[in-house]
């Protein structure tokens, strides 16, 4: 884990983050093995229900930690163990892109983010007023959706799992467009953060913005 | 899939994203290009124009691209209703923008791109192409809307909008994923076809799914109570992109509406009605009352279109064939006016720098014209006659009733009454008093005449004579129900 | 030249009335000379419409369709509600035709004289003109619709000849009270006629009175729609309850007085009673009405006016005095005294008026208490004034004896003792009253020297007037009597041509009735003289005896009081509540009410808006688990 | 009237549009110019109404004549075959209007050349609102039939905020949002119709023929009947009228009061009798008993009015309930008498406020109390105050009496009560009226006043111009009559 | 196998996780956190669908724009938090209301 792209002083940070996790882990690591030699679950289930949990753990992190940068570090957990998800549905591509786009690319601007804005100075005091208004319908909020979920007769019990080759013809096939204009969208995105993020209000007049090529490239043909 | 792929269905829109970079391009070299900071605009305006023209051509085509976008009449009613939305705020808002925006290259190429995904909203035909279209039009306008970068309330305004419109579009995503799941596809038809063959076995996941969608496109489409963004939005954009967030984003958001409600969700009408008639009432009602109570023309309008948006979601509500023309020919009449308005706002703006509504004060003294105009154009936001207001409305009103919604269209009208009281308020400052500080007469510039005077003729000449837009807009709905 | 030009007798002053009224500034001498032409032609036009209708008249039996009705049609809903114009002439229409051509211009002359110098002298010879044009065609109108709209003619007429030197508030004020309460007497009369039109479905007064004979009415229906007819009546002849206006009429000038208020329109509603008669025959409880309201306003007026001080008022409360006279004939049933003493009535009354007015333009003086010892200064006055009061006490062999005689004779066949004794009475204390004021006013001592100074006999064209009446106050009552009658031309004698129909005989001499009424004035005339000759000591001690009383007549029975006070504090008091109803309830709470707690909830709602981003997530949160737990639900 | 008269009907509300128009291409400086445009324009539109109420032939077949239609729309969306037409045509009724509207329109405009504040701007809205009136009488597709309607209120606004006194503002907004909160129920039994209806089309001859549930036609005609009748000051919906008039400069009032207030009361039987005869007879005592209501209650309280203008709308509320009483009676004779009410209120209440016009922009005091003697100071003012009282506490002879006696006869024909009661009101009326002129116009002269002039000569104009309407009503009513009364008795359902 | 019904209940619970964080959290970064969670519970159930109902996969196409995105969302987002930090010397959204009412 040390391997991760942060600055050497979060180490420790991340070695009891990893420690409380795992040992938060255990026990119903336990269980689920009982249940496994009993046979009612099977051992993608329960994978599945470690995953699941990583991510349930980092999810929970992410939104109760006081410190913001916890906070940070367990959505890392979150969205690797979401990675984690779609390895068991058979999707490998996805789980790749999510590690790279997550792991290595939003979080870090997140935490650069909190960085910046001094975020760490004041640790405490995260959360807002609302909080019980917003216990309250997350939780309706969850059991509507879990209720759909267990309502519905979905009729399939078989993920299969999906060749790249597939993905790919389907990405840059039929969803040519939707890729084009997903490379605009970005080319937006990325002015936009560029001029609001810009210390100076000069207009820019010598320097380009490194859009426009690209936004040509965005171009088909 | 049947991959398809004509590109020559794009041009218009290939047309205007070139332009846009071409714009940038301009922008950013235009020191060693020795361009004219003012030719920029005029740029934007020549591609979107060329656009629109283009997009003429498409007329009576039935076609689409591998299946993700339609090009129909449909598609190019609000082709050239969005390219000619982009050139009259382009030519009315560039003296405003000089003055107020740094980065002009930007602006106008995030206009002319938020146009595509405006377009690209009306044609998709497919979940995916519609969210990425959906969420171009939204980033530029979140970029937009943070554009006036000496204001600390632009910057704000974007926060607000960026986060809460993420929220929204999670929200509508997990819908489509819902519905997703229910048809197992992402294109309209087969969708349609699923959802035709009984949904007993999904029901709470389906309607859970539609309420998430109308939440998400809610959001868009500013109703109550996803609308809350609205008005501070407004209030801290640019007023160019306010009028564009209540003319081309809204027109935009009712146009993916009447594609998906009119089209997939068609079958599961019953499941969604009363989500949309009570979300309708509620808008209308909200944006009204609150109207009464505004100081600031930006935030009024921006409470007044939340109103308006009502108006349309009964539409979507009955919706049939001919709720959608009603429908249409309202939002060709509503966008006309209301860009009068902001026009009008803006010229003054210029002038005056001053947003508050009693900024007004004397304008019928101290520049007639433009009192006028914007007494043209609030009378027909108020739906009164001779002005595009009362005809549109009252066929839209209409047309709702017919379909069995009478109560509605009485909430409607209601509404719409309590809606002059506010109007009147600016025509009051505008006619009844004298003007406070200098009371010289002053001509707004050239292209404030032309912009502004079009428009106005628009607004009359729908007011007097609606049938040719109308005949249009059935035209475009019937080739919505084909 | 006959009946079928009657409708030019309210045309052509008319006529004048226009081009006096627009024209008089550019008009030598304002137009009075053209006024009066106008009245002369009317004078003739009458009476060769009353001999071509005594030439049409076969002698003897009455015949009906005899009368003479002309129509066109004025306008009309198909065939649903037909409006005439229609002009019918019979006996009564003659008499009302002499006396009004006739009493208008002896005033018109007269006024010539006394309004000279005045402002708007012109507008004043306008104005005649419109009123003799309204009361001749009410007296010719052949249907009620045509009828109340003359009839709100001469009461605008009155209206404004009241208020003819409006500068003067208290003229302006008798005007307006007036109008008023004549106007709550034709409420009942157009409600009447209107009910009537709702059974019969016309106007024609000949065709109800055939349908009222054929009983083509229900009885109760009638009877409450004849008792609206005449409170329309009572209203324009100043009957009780509604007679307060008649003496502050007064304060128009003295010929209109003369005319309007003594001569022609106050009679009108004789007139239209003795026109409905036949109808009122069917209900005879609306009769008894007509009958006893006559009696009581006869007895009270001639009360009132035993004590009033001002010369005009006592000749106005005598009026009234009269009219009930006439009601009580009528209400007995005869057509024949109520119209002989209109007839009469006519004369002396305006011959007084005319007289009076002599005296006030002498003296500028016209309360009696004031004046005296005037006979030195204006005989000819005196001398005309004198007739015209012993005709009013009914002395032999003036007009009012023969007219008095007449119904007294009618009120003991028609009512019943009781009547008669107490109309005997009253006919008593209007012979006292009158020669009181005769006394007061010319004979004694003058007790107002710079008036009796000032005194002097009037110019000619005043006194000629005043002659010319006080001959037909001499004679007018022999008419009755057969043997003029075929002397004068008229077949079987002005007395069976003009009341043909009641009593087929002629008319004859009631000795039982007219001794005993003539022994009365005598007495009556006695005591007065005893009473006020010289300095009046005895009346003084008189009123000292009963002071209540003599308060109680010079209060007028307090009525004006409690009418005043029932404007003041009922009908202006439920206006105040509804002025403040509409103000509170309907507007402030009702509209603007709901205007304000409209805003108010915008303002109220919009605080709804925080401005903060974790609010407004919450509200779409909100937003879509409501939406899908309802959903849950329904679904 | 030939089908050819269409065009003189169109040209009746284009002639005020287009010099309108003109007016706004003219540069407010040329006030001669204005003047010219308005006297000419004014002047044509008289003489239209006048040819349109001569040459309706009521004795002709057809209750509709002049009639003609350019299409607007079909066959689009909701809208079916002849959907939205600009369809004219007159009967007995709306040539009465017509005139009515012309004569005042052209008295007004004389009236308003005094106007010297933004003279221009008075004109083009005058004209605007002058345009609606004219086309909501002759036009005979619900849809325009409805936009004109609110094009004739819309203008009321500005005219009276801008350019009116007292308390103009207030008076302007309450009158505007009554009114149009009152078309809200028009509004709805407009669209319940079409619906019901189910022909998708807007013709006024078609919808009066389709045929409506009688269910139906109890639940709408309320509607209408409330929503039209806000605007003829049907109590309790009538307080916006004594504000509104108070507040409104001369000709507005004159215009408002003589000419507005009768679109509700036409549109009652345009739309509530013609549409849905079976709902109006069901209702019609409701109507005659609000309208008796009304005319008991504006005339007491008219009693207790101080202010002029006040008294003069009170009393116009309690003259427009006769109108209703005479619709609610559903006679031929009543109705007949609440159409002549309609012309003879409006001519008289046009005069009144003419005159108050006159004096008030020179004297800027309209307290009766404040007055005394006004006859000696301003004679022909006064004869025109008076003439004009008389017709409205209804004088025979005088155009109220006429009008008054067809809805008593009515009236007592229906409910015998409520004719009674009718009747006393005028007796009231003649009250306060009375009231008045000893007061203000009698009696010694204030002196405060001996500035006051007497009327100028275009107001002199106006008010003969009236005057003669006012007589010629009342002495010779037929023409009058025989149009209207042919047009109500075509009504479906009304006993005769 | 592994039911359907897991995958979902496991992203219901992720979405509401991550909308609770969105209502509590203060710090406008740590909203854009929560944001995410709900974007990544929204790629499960695509991906969950897609690969148990759709023969097509059209569901992981979806997914995958869903996480470009919601990348450049935070790129964006963050970008306009860093000038609203720099106008107010605060990232908390709760102090960012001049714009209200």
């Amino acid at each position: 884990m040390d391997r991760l792209p942060l600055p050497a002083q979060f180490d420790r940070i991340i070695m009891t983050g990893g420690l409380v996790a795992s040992l938060a882990l255990a026990p119903l690591l336990l269980v689920l093995v009982v249940l496994l030699a009993v046979d009612e679950i099977s051992a993608p289930e329960l994978v599945f229900w470690l995953v699941a949990a990583i991510v349930i753990a980092g999810a929970l992190g992410t939104v109760l930690l006081p410190n913001v940068v916890y906070a940070a570090l367990s959505l890392v957990a979150a969205l690797l163990g979401v990675a984690g998800v779609y390895l068991l549905l058979g999707s490998e591509f996805l789980a790749l892109a999510q590690v790279l786009i997550y792991g290595g690319g939003v979080v870090i601007l997140l935490i650069f983010g909190l960085m910046l804005t001094n975020a760490t100075d004041d640790p405490i005091v995260t959360d807002g007023a609302q909080k019980p208004f917003a216990a309250i319908v997350g939780l309706l909020l969850g059991g509507v959706i879990v209720a759909a979920a267990y309502d519905a007769e979905w009729g399939a019990t078989e993920a299969t799992a999906t060749s790249l080759r597939d993905f790919g013809e389907l990405l840059f096939g039929d969803f040519m467009v939707p890729f084009i204009i997903i490379a605009v969208l970005l080319d937006v995105a990325l002015t936009g953060a560029y001029l609001n993020a810009r210390r100076d209000r000069e207009p820019v007049a010598s320097e380009p913005p490194a859009e426009p090529s690209s936004g040509g490239g965005g171009q088909p043909s | 899939m049947s991959s398809h792929l004509d590109y020559s269905l794009l041009i218009p829109e290939l047309i205007l994203a070139g332009s846009a970079a071409l714009v940038l391009f301009a922008d950013a070299f235009r020191v060693e290009l020795r361009l004219n900071r003012r030719l920029i605009p005029w740029l934007a305006a020549l591609g979107a124009l060329v656009a629109g023209a283009v997009s003429l051509a498409y007329l009576d085509t039935s076609d689409s691209f591998a299946e993700l976008l339609t090009i129909d009449d449909f598609t190019t009613f609000f082709r050239v209703l969005f390219t000619a939305i982009v050139v009259v705020l382009i030519l009315g808002s560039h003296e405003y923008v000089e003055r107020n925006v740094r980065h002009i290259g930007e602006f106008y190429a995030l206009l002319l791109l938020a146009t595509v995904g405006a377009i690209y909203m009306s044609a998709a035909q497919e979940l995916i192409t519609a969210y990425i279209s959906i969420e171009l039009l939204s980033f530029s306008l979140y970029v937009a809307v943070s554009l006036t970068l000496a204001d600390r309330r632009s910057g704000e305004a974007s926060l607000k909008y960026v986060l809460l419109g993420g929220v929204a579009s999670a929200m509508l995503l997990y819908g489509l994923s819902l519905i997703y799941g229910v048809a197992g596809s992402t294109s309209y038809a087969e969708i349609h076809e699923a959802l035709s063959g009984g949904t007993a076995d999904f029901e709470w996941a389906l309607v859970l799914g539609l309420a998430l969608i109308v939440g998400g496109l809610g959001f868009k489409a500013s109703a109550v109570p996803f609308h809350m963004w609205t008005p501070d939005a407004y209030e801290g954009a640019p007023l160019p992109i306010t009028a564009f967030l209540s003319a081309t984003s809204k027109a935009a958001t009712f146009a993916l509406l009447l594609r998906v409600f009119g089209g997939p969700l068609l079958p599961v009408i019953d499941d969604w009605q009363w989500m949309m008639a009570s979300i309708a009432v509620l808008t209308m009602a909200f944006g009204n009352l609150i109207a009464l109570q505004q100081s600031n023309i930006k935030r009024l309008l921006a409470y007044s279109s939340i109103g308006q948006v009502g108006f349309m979601l009964m539409a979507i509500t009955a919706i049939s064939q001919d709720t959608s023309s009603a429908l249409l020919l309202h939002m060709a009449g509503y966008l006309v006016t209301n860009l009068a308005v902001f026009t009008a706002v803006i010229a003054v703006y210029n002038r005056t720098g001053d947003e508050r509504i009693v900024g007004f004060r004397g304008l019928a003294e101290t520049q007639p014209y433009l009192a006028l105009v914007l007494t043209a154009g609030l009378f027909s936001l108020a739906g009164m006659p001779l002005v595009a207001g009362f005809a549109t409305k009252f066929i839209l009103f209409q047309a709702v009733a017919s379909e069995g919604f009478l109560w509605l269209s009485v909430v409607a009208v209601i509404a719409s009454t309590l809606s002059l009281y506010y109007y009147l308020q600016v025509v009051r400052q505008m006619y009844l008093y004298e003007p406070d500080g200098d009371a010289t007469r002053w001509r707004p510039s050239l292209t404030s005449y032309v912009t502004t005077g079009g428009l106005l003729a628009g607004v009359v000449l729908i007011g007097i004579y609606a049938t040719p837009v109308f005949e249009l807009a059935d035209g475009a709905a019937t080739a919505l129900f084909a | 030249m006959g009946m079928e030009q009657a409708w030019l007798l309210p045309a052509i002053p008319a006529a004048a009335f226009v081009v006096v009224a627009l024209f008089n500034r550019f008009i030598p001498r304002h137009g009075d000379w053209l006024a009066i032409l106008g009245m002369l032609a009317v004078v003739v036009i009458g009476a060769a419409v009353a001999l071509d209708f005594q030439g049409s008249f076969d002698h003897g039996v009455f015949s009906p369709g005899l009368e003479h009705e002309y129509n066109f049609e004025w306008a009309s809903i198909g065939d649903v509600l037909r409006i005439d114009f229609s002009t019918y002439v019979d006996a009564i229409t003659i008499v009302m035709v002499t006396v009004v051509s006739f009493v208008a211009l002896m005033v018109m002359v007269y006024s010539v004289g006394y309004m000279r110098g005045e402002a708007r002298y012109g507008w004043y010879f306008a104005l005649l003109s419109f009123f003799t044009a309204a009361m001749l065609l009410l007296v010719i109108s052949g249907n009620l619709l045509q009828l109340y709209l003359a009839w709100e003619g001469v009461g605008l007429a009155s209206y404004l000849l009241i208020g003819f030197h409006w500068e003067r508030q208290s003229a302006a004020e008798a005007a307006k009270k007036a109008f008023i309460t004549t106007r709550i007497g034709d409420v009942g009369l157009l409600i009447g006629i209107i009910l009537l039109w709702r059974e019969a479905g016309t106007f024609d007064i000949q065709q109800i009175i055939e349908l009222a004979r054929a009983g083509h009415f229900d009885e109760t229906y009638l009877t409450v729609a004849m008792l609206f007819l005449f409170a329309g009546a009572a209203g324009k002849s100043a009957q009780f309850p509604l007679h307060v206006w008649l003496p502050d009429a007064m304060e128009g000038p003295t010929p209109v007085s003369a005319l309007i208020h003594a001569a022609t329109m106050v009679v009108a509603g004789v007139y239209l009673v003795a026109r409905m008669l036949p109808v009122f025959d069917e209900v005879l409880v609306a009769r008894d009405v007509v009958l006893y309201v006559g009696l009581g306003t006869a007895l009270m007026a001639a009360t009132m006016g035993l004590v009033a001080s001002d010369i005009k008022r006592v000749l106005a409360f005598s009026t009234v005095s009269q009219l009930g006279f006439m009601f009580v004939a009528l209400g007995a049933g005869s057509v024949t005294a109520a119209m002989f003493h209109l007839f009469a009535h006519a004369f002396f009354k305006s011959l007084l008026f005319l007289g009076s007015g002599s005296v006030i333009h002498a003296t500028g003086q016209q309360e009696v208490e004031r004046l005296g010892g005037l006979w030195r200064k204006m005989p000819l006055t005196t001398v005309t004034f004198v007739i015209g009061g012993l005709a009013l006490a009914g002395i032999v062999p003036l007009a009012g004896f023969w007219s008095k005689d007449e119904i007294l004779f009618e009120s003991l066949e028609g009512g019943s003792t009781a009547v008669y004794v107490i109309l005997a009475a009253t006919a008593g204390l209007t012979a006292l009253y009158t020669t009181r004021l005769i006394v007061l006013t010319f004979f004694g001592a003058p007790r107002d020297r710079a008036a009796y100074d000032h005194a002097h006999e009037s110019p000619w064209i005043m006194v000629a007037p005043l002659v010319v009446l006080a001959a037909l106050a001499s004679v007018a009552g022999f008419v009755a009597l057969d043997g003029v009658g075929e002397a004068l031309g008229f077949a079987g004698g002005i007395g069976e041509l003009v009341f043909v129909g009641e009593h087929g005989h002629a008319f004859e001499f009631h000795s039982d009735i007219a001794v005993p009424a003539t022994v009365t004035a005598l007495l009556a005339i006695g005591v007065g003289l005893a009473y006020w000759w010289g300095t009046a000591e005895r009346a003084a001690r008189a009123r000292a005896w009963a002071p209540e009383l003599h308060q109680l007549l010079v209060q007028r029975y307090y009525l004006d009081d409690l009418y005043q006070a029932v404007i003041d504090r009922v009908v202006l008091g439920a206006a105040g509540v509804v002025a403040w109803f509409d103000d509170r309830v309907v507007n402030r709470t009702g509209v603007d009410g709901g205007a304000q707690s409209i805003g108010y909830t915008g303002l109220r709602l919009k605080f709804l808006q925080t401005g903060r981003i974790p609010n407004y997530a919450l509200a779409m949160a909100v937003g879509i688990v409501t939406l899908a737990l309802v959903a849950f639900g329904t679904s | 009237m030939t089908e050819n008269d269409g065009f003189v009907l169109l040209a009746l509300f284009l002639l005020p549009l287009g010099s309108a128009l003109l007016l706004m291409a003219t540069p407010s400086r040329e006030r001669s110019a204005i003047i010219g445009i308005t006297a000419a324009s004014s002047l044509a539109m008289f003489v239209l109404s006048v040819y349109v109420f001569l040459s309706y032939d009521y004795s002709g077949p057809e209750q509709f004549q002049g009639v003609r239609a350019w299409t607007w729309m079909e066959n689009v969306g909701i809208l079916g075959d002849k959907g939205i037409q600009l369809k004219v045509g007159a009967d007995g009724i709306a040539a009465a209007m017509v005139l009515l509207t012309g004569i005042i329109t052209l008295a007004g405009t004389w009236v308003s050349w005094k106007v010297q504040y933004r003279t221009k701007d008075f004109f083009i809205l005058l004209y605007i609102l002058a345009a609606g009136v004219f086309g909501t009488f002759v036009m005979l597709d619900l849809f325009f039939w409805f936009l004109l309607y609110e094009t004739a209120v819309l203008p009321m606004y500005l005219l009276i905020a801008v350019w009116g006194s007292t308390r103009k503002e207030y008076g302007a907004m309450k009158l505007m949002m009554m009114l149009l909160a009152a078309s809200i129920l028009i509004f709805a039994a407009i669209f319940a119709i079409f619906t019901e209806a189910g022909i998708g089309t807007f013709d006024l001859e078609q919808l009066f023929a389709a045929d409506y549930s009688t269910g139906f036609q109890k639940a709408a005609f309320p509607a209408i009947a409330i929503g039209c009748g806000t605007l003829g000051g049907l109590f309790p919906f009538h307080s916006w009228s004594p504000d509104g008039h108070a507040a409104a400069p001369t000709a507005v009032s004159m215009l408002h009061a003589g000419v507005l207030m009768k679109l509700g009361a036409f549109g009652i039987i345009r739309l509530g009798f013609q549409i849905l005869p079976e709902g109006a007879e069901f209702w019609a005592p409701g109507l005659l008993t609000l309208g008796i209501i009304a005319a008991l209650y504006g005339a007491i309280s008219a009693l207790r009015q101080t202010d002029l203008k006040l008294m003069t709308g009170f009393s116009s509320v309690s003259h427009m309930g006769y109108v209703f009483v005479g619709l609610g009676t559903f006679n031929a004779i009543g109705i007949t008498g609440s159409v002549l009410q309609m012309f003879a209120h409006g001519v008289m209440t046009a005069l009144f406020f003419l005159l108050i016009g006159a004096m008030y922009d020179q004297s800027h005091d309209r307290e009766i109390p404040h007055f005394s003697g006004m006859a000696k100071q301003m004679p022909i003012w006064a004869a025109f105050f008076i003439i004009a009282g008389l017709a409205s506490l209804g004088l025979p002879g005088l155009s109220g009496f006429v009008a008054e006696v067809h809805i008593f006869i009515g009236a007592f024909r229906a409910y015998p009560v409520v004719g009674g009661l009718a009747v006393l009101t005028a007796a009231i009326t003649a009250t306060y009226l009375l009231r008045m002129f000893a007061q203000s116009f009698f009696g010694e002269m204030h002196p405060a006043w001996g500035g006051l002039r007497d009327m100028a000569w275009t107001e002199r104009a106006g008010a003969a111009l009236l005057t003669g309407a006012i007589l010629w009503l009342g002495i010779w009513p037929s023409p009058w009559i025989d149009r209207i009364a042919t047009t109500v008795q075509g009504l479906q359902g009304v006993t005769l | 196998m592994i039911p359907i019904e897991n995958f979902l209940l496991l992203s219901g619970a992720l979405f509401a996780i991550g909308f609770y964080g969105v209502l509590a959290r203060r710090s406008a970064i740590l909203i854009l956190m929560s944001v995410e969670l709900m974007l990544a519970a929204v790629s499960i159930n695509l991906v969950a669908f897609a690969s148990y109902l759709d023969a097509e996969r059209v569901g992981l196409v979806f997914a995958i724009f869903v996480i470009t995105v919601a990348a450049a969302e935070v790129g964006l987002a963050l970008g306009i938090v860093l000038r609203l930090y720099r106008d107010r010397r605060t990232a908390n959204v709760d102090e960012a209301d001049e714009l209200r009412w």
